[in-house]
C-alpha cells in the first residue's frame, strides 16, 4: 500500500481517466502551463497537450456552462475551480443548467461533468475564500455531491464520478490537498452514496465528512479515555446520502453527535438531523447534537479563524451537554 | 492588435438563384406559415387555460429561425432560448408533439415537465430552449467544443435575443469560442425588445451589435430579418466558412416581434405606430406575394398550403387534448440517470 | 381597514420610502415602462421619474453589484429581482461582496440594501423559474432575510427592510401578488426578527412561512373538526430568526410541525428543526415532524407541480404518523 | 450607429512641464519607493510567517497607481482588486495600519478581518481591495451611480487585471457605466498576465483593450505604465473629461508584475526574458534617474529619501509587531450594524 499525498491521488484519478477514456477532458483556470492553484494538475499539460488540459479565460459561468454543452454532447468533462468560494459566479450554470437540464428535456440528456473545487477555511484566505459551498450544492436534486476525508476517498470518489452519468461536485477540502494515506495497489472504487463507518462503537455515533474527520477522530480518542466508545461515520457521500448507514450507526448507540467544519447554519449536519428524526427519533436516548462552524464571515486573522473554526473541544462539551456525561 | 473583421451586409437578395428552386422555396413560405398558425393557435390555448405558466410568442420573427435552420445538416446542433416554438418547428421537431409539450402532457417532447420554454429533442440535435437569459450560450460553446473534440462535421447554431447581450455571459462565451475558434454560428435575433427595454435604453453600444463582436475577431453578418432569402443566404455563407475555417461566426437579424414579450404583455412601452410599420414587413404576408409575383406560386397553391397546414396544427391541438397527463410516478423521474 | 393587493402593499412601502427619504431609489429590470413583471411598481416611473426607477439592462450580478456599491456610499437601494431564480445569476455579488464586506472592511461599511424577488412555484414556471433561493440566502451572516405572507406583513416588513443598515432580502412568494388583506389606517413596522403566532393554540405548533401559511391555516382547521387545537407560527424573518417565539412555542404545545413550501431537502424547516432540537428537546412529546415539497427539479404539468407541493393531507399525514394521533 | 470613439495614444510625456514642479515629482518617486519596500518587506515577512493567506505584490506597476492616484482629489472613490498594496499607499493610506492589517493585528484598517487583499479606509474613500476577480467592478459604478445620484463633485476609480476583463461583469460594468454616463474612470493595469495566462492565450480580442471598449461608447487612453509622468498626464485629462462631461473614462495600463501572481508562484509560464527585458522599465529605478538627469534631484537627495522610506517601513513592520492581535470578540462584531 503506497503513501500518496491527497492532491497527487486525486491527480491519479485523472490520469487515468485521460488514459482511458478519449472522451475525458479537463478545463479551468491555470491547471496547464501554471499547473493548478493546488497543483493537482501540475504536469499534465505537457503529458496529454493542450487539447485534453484546456486553460479556460477567467470566466466560470462560461466554462461550467461549456462543460455542461459538452457533456450533453457526449464527452466527459472534468472542471477544476480555484475555489469552491468561486463557483458562486457560476452558480446559474450549476444549479438552473447542469442539475435542470435533464428534467426538463423528459430524460433526453444527461450531464457526465465533474466540478471539482478546494472547500473550506482554516488558511486565512479571509471571508471571499474559504467558504464551503457544498452545503448547498448537495441539496440541489439533479446534481451529486461527494467531500473525500483520505486519498484514498479522494482516489475512489474521483473515479467514481468520472464515470459517473451524472453532474458530480467533488468539494476538496484545501487544508487536506498535503496530507499523506496510503492506497492500495489494486484497482478498486468508492461507490458515490455509502458512507464509510471508520470505526465502530456502541457508545455514540460522531458524525462528520471531510476536514472534520480529523475532528471527530480525535473527539474519539479523547472520549476513549473517559470510557466512551465512539463511533466515526465519514458521509464522503453527501448527496444521495447514505441514509442506512447513518439510520444503522444511531440505531446502535442511540446517541448521535454530528460535526460540520463549514458554520452550523446551513451545515450539510442540519440536513442529517432531520433524517436522523425522520427515520431513528425512537431510537434516541438524547438529542441530536449539532457542532458546526461560527456562523460569522470567515475572518483573516490566525486566532479569530481559529476560533471559529470547530474543533474538539466545543465537540466533546456538545456532547457531554445534550447527554449529560 | 484586434482582430477587427468588416461586418458584411447582407442585402435583399431575392434576385439571387442558386437556392431558388420551387420546392425550397415553398418549404420555406410552409414552415413560416405552420409557425405563425402554430403560435396563433397556442395564443387562444393559452386564454383558454390549455397552455399555463409563461407563453413567449415569435410571431413576427418567423423569418429568421426558418431562413438559419434551412442550412443545417442533421448533423448540427440547434440551442435556443424560451422564445423557442419557432426553432423547434423550423427544426421539424414533430408539430403534435410541441404542441403536446405546451399543453403538459406526456406525449409531449419533454413528457410535459419543460413547457413551452423547455422544447427539446435530441434525435434532432436540438438542444432546447432555455428560460435563464442568455444561459444558452456557454452551453452552446460546450457542444460545438464537442463537435470539434471528436472531429466532427457538425456545427452549432445558438440563437439568442438583443437583450441577451446584456449578460456577462454573451461576452464571456464570444471569447471563448474565439480564442478556442469553435464551430459555432451565433445568431441574434435583434427584435429590438428586451421585454419592454427598446435596445436604446438599456445598451451603450448603438442599435447595432456586430463591431462590438468584431473585437473578438469573430467573422460578422448583418442582415433583414424579415427576408427570409435574405437569412438563408447569410447562413448559408456563414456556415461555410464556419465549416472551412473551424471559427465562429455571427450573425445579427434585424427583426420584431409583433406581439407581446409574453401572453401577458400589454406593451405599454411602445406605440402602435413602430408595429404597424413593421407588420407591413410580414413574412409570412409579404413571402408568397413575392412567389406569386415571380410565378412560382399562384394563390390558389398558397391558399391550398394554408389550409393543409391549418388541418394540422388543428390536428395537433386535438392530439395534444387527448393525450394523457404524464403519470405521477413522472415526477420522480429523470433527475439523475442510472 | 382597508383591503389591499399583497402587490400594492409592496408597492405603498415603495412609495412611502421614495417620498420620505431621497436617498432611496428603485433598479430592476423593466420596472420602469413595463411597470415590472408582477406590475409591484406599475406607475413609479411617472409618479417618480427615471432617476428614482431605474430600468437596468439584464444583467443581475452587475446592478447588484451597483446597489451594494451605491449603498456603502450613502444610498438606500431598493432592488428587484424579476424571480429569485435569477438571484444565481447575481449570487457572487449577493453573497461574496453583500454579506462580507462590512465584516472584510472591519465595519467600515455597511450596505443599506434591500433586494426582492417573487419567490416559489405554483404557477407551472418550471424548473429554473420555480425555485426558493431564500433557503440559502437566510444563512448568510451579514444578510438578513425576510418572507412575508399577508399584504399587512408585506407592507410592514417592506418599511422595517428598507430602514434597516443591512442587506435584507424579502422574498414574495408569486402566488400571493393577487391575494388581498387588511392594513391598519395607522403607521406600523414588523420588526425583522420577529415570528408571528398567528394563532394559539395548545396541541401542537404549526410552523411555516410565506405560502405555507395558507397550508398550515388549514391544516389547523382540519385538525380542529378533529379535535386538536393547533398553534400556528409564521416565521416571517428568516435571519435572524426568531427563536424565542419558536421556542415558547414549542414548550407549550411539546409537538411541533415544520412546513415548507420550497423542497423538503435544503429547506428553511430543516435549520429550525436544528434549533428546536438544540434548545427544547426536553419539551418534545415524540418527533419533529418536518414537511415539505418533493426532492425534486418543479415540473411544468399541472397535476406534476401540485402533487410536488406540499399540502394540506400530507402535513396532516406527516403529523399523525409522527404522533400517532 | 455605435458610438466608437478613437482612442488616444499617450506618449511619454516627460518633455511636458505643467506638473513639474520638484516637489510633486519627488512626490511621485517617494510613493512608488514608499510601494517598492513596503512590498519587499511584505515579502520577507511572507516567509517568516507573519503574513499568511495570499499575498499578491505589486512589484513593477507601481508607476500606474501613483501616476492615477497623484490626480485624485479627497472627494474621490478608489477601488480595486485583491492586488491592492500599490493603490492604498499611493491614496495615502496609513503605513502602519496597512502592515498590521497584513500581520492581522487589531490596530490593521480592518482590524486584521480583511488582510492583506482587502484593505479600506472609508475616511480616505478607499473602498476596498476585493478577491473575487472583477467582482469590486459593478460595485465601482455603484459608487459613482451614487455621486451622480448626489450630485456630488467626486469620481469613482476602479482598478482591475487584464484577467478581469475576461469575466461578464466587465462587460455588464463598461455598459451600465455608458448607459448611464456614471462618472468612472476604469484603470485596467494589462500586466500580461492573469496568473499564469498570458493574455494572448485567453483573450480573443489581442493584447489590445481600448478597441473593445470603445464600442461602447467609451473614451479611452493608452498609456505606458511604466511611466509615471505618461500615467499622471493621461489621468489628468481622463479626469477633466469625465468632470466635464460626467461620463465614464477608460485608461489603459500597460505594465508588468515583476514578481510571481502571488508569493507562491514559480512563475514556470514565463521566461526569464521577458522579466528582464520589463525589469530594464522599472520605474522605482528609472524615474530618480530622470530627475538626476534633469537636474530636479540629486544621489545624495534620493538616497536619503531611500533611507527615510525605509526607516518608516522597519517602524512599521515594528508596529504591526507590537500590535494586539484582535480580542476574540471581534469575531462576532461587524456582521452586521444595528
Ligand atoms: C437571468 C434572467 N433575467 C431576467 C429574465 C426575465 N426575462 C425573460 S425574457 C427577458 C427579455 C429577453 O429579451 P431578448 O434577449 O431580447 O429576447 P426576446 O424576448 O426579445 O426574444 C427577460 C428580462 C430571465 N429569464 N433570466
Ligand atoms: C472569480 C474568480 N476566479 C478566479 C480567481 C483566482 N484568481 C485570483 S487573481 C487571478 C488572476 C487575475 O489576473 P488579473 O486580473 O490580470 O490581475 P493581476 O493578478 O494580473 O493583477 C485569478 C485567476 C478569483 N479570485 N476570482
Ligand atoms: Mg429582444
Ligand atoms: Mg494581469
Amino acid at each position: 500500500m503506497p503513501d500518496i499525498l491527497f492532491r497527487d491521488a486525486i491527480k491519479l484519478g485523472l490520469q487515468e481517466a485521460l488514459d482511458n477514456d478519449p472522451s475525458v477532458f479537463i478545463m479551468g483556470e491555470d491547471i496547464g502551463a501554471y499547473g493548478g492553484a493546488y497543483a493537482v494538475t501540475d504536469g499534465l499539460l505537457d503529458q496529454y497537450g493542450p487539447e485534453r488540459i484546456k486553460d479556460t479565460p477567467i470566466s466560470e459561468a462560461t466554462f461550467i456552462g461549456a462543460g455542461i454543452g459538452a457533456a450533453i454532447a457526449g464527452l466527459r468533462p472534468v472542471i477544476e475551480l480555484m475555489s469552491i468560494s468561486f463557483s458562486l459566479v457560476g452558480f446559474d450554470q450549476i444549479v438552473n443548467m447542469a442539475a435542470n437540464i435533464r428534467y426538463m428535456s423528459g430524460g433526453q440528456v444527461n450531464v457526465p461533468m465533474v466540478l471539482r473545487a478546494p472547500t473550506g477555511a482554516g488558511v486565512q484566505l479571509a471571508a471571499t475564500h474559504s467558504q464551503s459551498f457544498e452545503t448547498w450544492l448537495c441539496e440541489v436534486p439533479g446534481l451529486k455531491c461527494v467531500c473525500p476525508s483520505t486519498p484514498y476517498d479522494a482516489l475512489g470518489l474521483i473515479r467514481s464520478a468520472i464515470k459517473d452519468d451524472n453532474p458530480v461536485f467533488v468539494a476538496e477540502p484545501a487544508m487536506l490537498y498535503s496530507k499523506k494515506g496510503e492506497i492500495p495497489n489494486e484497482y478498486y472504487e468508492v461507490p458515490i452514496g455509502k458512507a464509510n463507518v471508520i470505526k465502530s462503537g456502541s457508545d455514540v455515533s460522531l458524525f462528520s465528512y471531510g476536514h472534520g474527520i480529523k475532528i471527530i477522530s480525535e473527539t474519539a480518542n479523547y472520549l476513549e479515555k473517559n470510557g466512551i466508545n465512539a463511533e466515526l461515520v465519514d458521509l464522503r457521500s453527501l448527496n444521495p446520502i447514505d441514509t442506512i448507514t447513518i439510520s444503522n450507526s444511531v440505531r446502535k448507540t442511540n446517541r448521535v453527535v454530528l460535526v460540520d467544519t463549514a458554520r452550523k447554519t446551513g451545515g450539510v449536519m442540519s440536513e442529517v438531523a432531520s433524517l436522523i428524526t425522520e427515520n431513528s427519533v425512537d431510537w434516541l436516548d438524547g438529542p441530536i447534537v449539532t457542532v458546526g462552524s461560527d456562523n460569522v464571515p470567515w475572518p483573516y486573522n490566525h486566532d479569530l479563524e481559529k476560533k471559529a473554526f470547530v474543533d474538539v473541544q466545543s465537540v466533546v462539551k456538545a456532547f457531554e451537554k445534550g447527554y449529560g456525561v | 492588435m484586434p482582430r477587427t473583421r468588416r461586418s458584411k451586409k447582407i442585402k435583399n437578395t431575392s434576385s439571387g438563384n442558386s437556392f431558388h428552386d420551387r420546392d425550397a422555396l415553398l418549404g420555406l413560405f410552409k414552415q413560416m406559415y405552420l409557425i405563425r398558425q402554430f403560435e396563433i393557435t397556442c395564443g387562444e390555448q393559452y386564454s383558454q387555460g390549455n397552455i399555463r405558466g409563461f407563453l413567449h410568442l415569435y410571431i413576427g420573427q418567423e423569418a429568421t429561425g426558418v431562413g438559419v435552420l434551412s442550412q443545417l445538416s442533421k448533423d448540427d446542433y440547434v440551442i435556443t432560448h424560451y422564445r423557442d416554438h419557432g426553432h423547434a418547428l423550423a427544426r421539424g421537431l414533430d408539430v403534435n408533439r410541441s404542441m403536446a409539450e405546451l399543453f403538459g402532457k406526456s406525449t409531449g417532447l419533454s413528457k410535459g415537465k419543460g413547457g413551452s420554454m423547455h422544447l427539446f429533442d435530441v434525435s434532432k440535435k436540438f438542444m432546447g430552449g432555455h428560460a435563464i437569459v442568455a444561459g444558452q450560450l456557454p452551453v452552446a460553446a460546450g457542444l460545438s467544443l464537442a463537435q470539434k473534440y471528436k472531429n466532427e462535421e457538425g456545427i452549432t447554431v445558438c440563437f439568442f435575443g438583443d437583450g441577451a447581450t446584456n449578460q456577462g455571459v454573451y461576452h464571456e462565451t464570444l471569447n471563448l469560442a474565439a480564442v478556442w475558434q469553435l464551430p459555432i454560428l451565433f445568431v441574434l435575433e435583434n427584435n429590438g425588445y428586451g421585454m419592454g427595454s427598446s435596445i436604446e435604453r438599456v445598451r451603450a453600444g448603438g442599435t447595432d451589435f456586430y463591431p462590438g463582436v468584431s473585437t473578438y475577431g469573430i467573422d460578422t453578418a448583418e442582415v433583414d430579418g424579415m427576408d427570409v432569402l435574405a437569412v438563408r443566404e447569410a447562413t448559408r455563407a456563414a456556415i461555410d466558412k464556419i465549416r472551412s475555417n473551424s471559427s465562429p461566426y455571427f450573425i445579427e437579424c434585424k427583426t420584431f416581434r409583433f406581439v407581446g414579450h409574453s401572453y401577458a404583455d400589454g406593451q405599454k412601452y411602445r406605440d402602435n405606430d413602430e408595429i404597424k410599420s413593421w407588420r407591413n414587413k410580414d413574412p409570412v404576408e409579404t413571402f408568397p406575394k413575392y412567389l406569386i409575383n415571380q410565378n412560382m406560386s399562384t394563390d390558389q397553391e398558397i391558399s391550398d398550403i394554408k389550409s393543409k397546414i391549418d388541418k394540422q396544427i388543428d390536428q395537433a391541438v386535438k392530439f395534444a387534448e387527448n393525450s394523457p397527463n404524464p403519470p405521477m410516478s413522472e415526477l420522480y423521474k429523470d433527475i439523475y440517470r442510472d
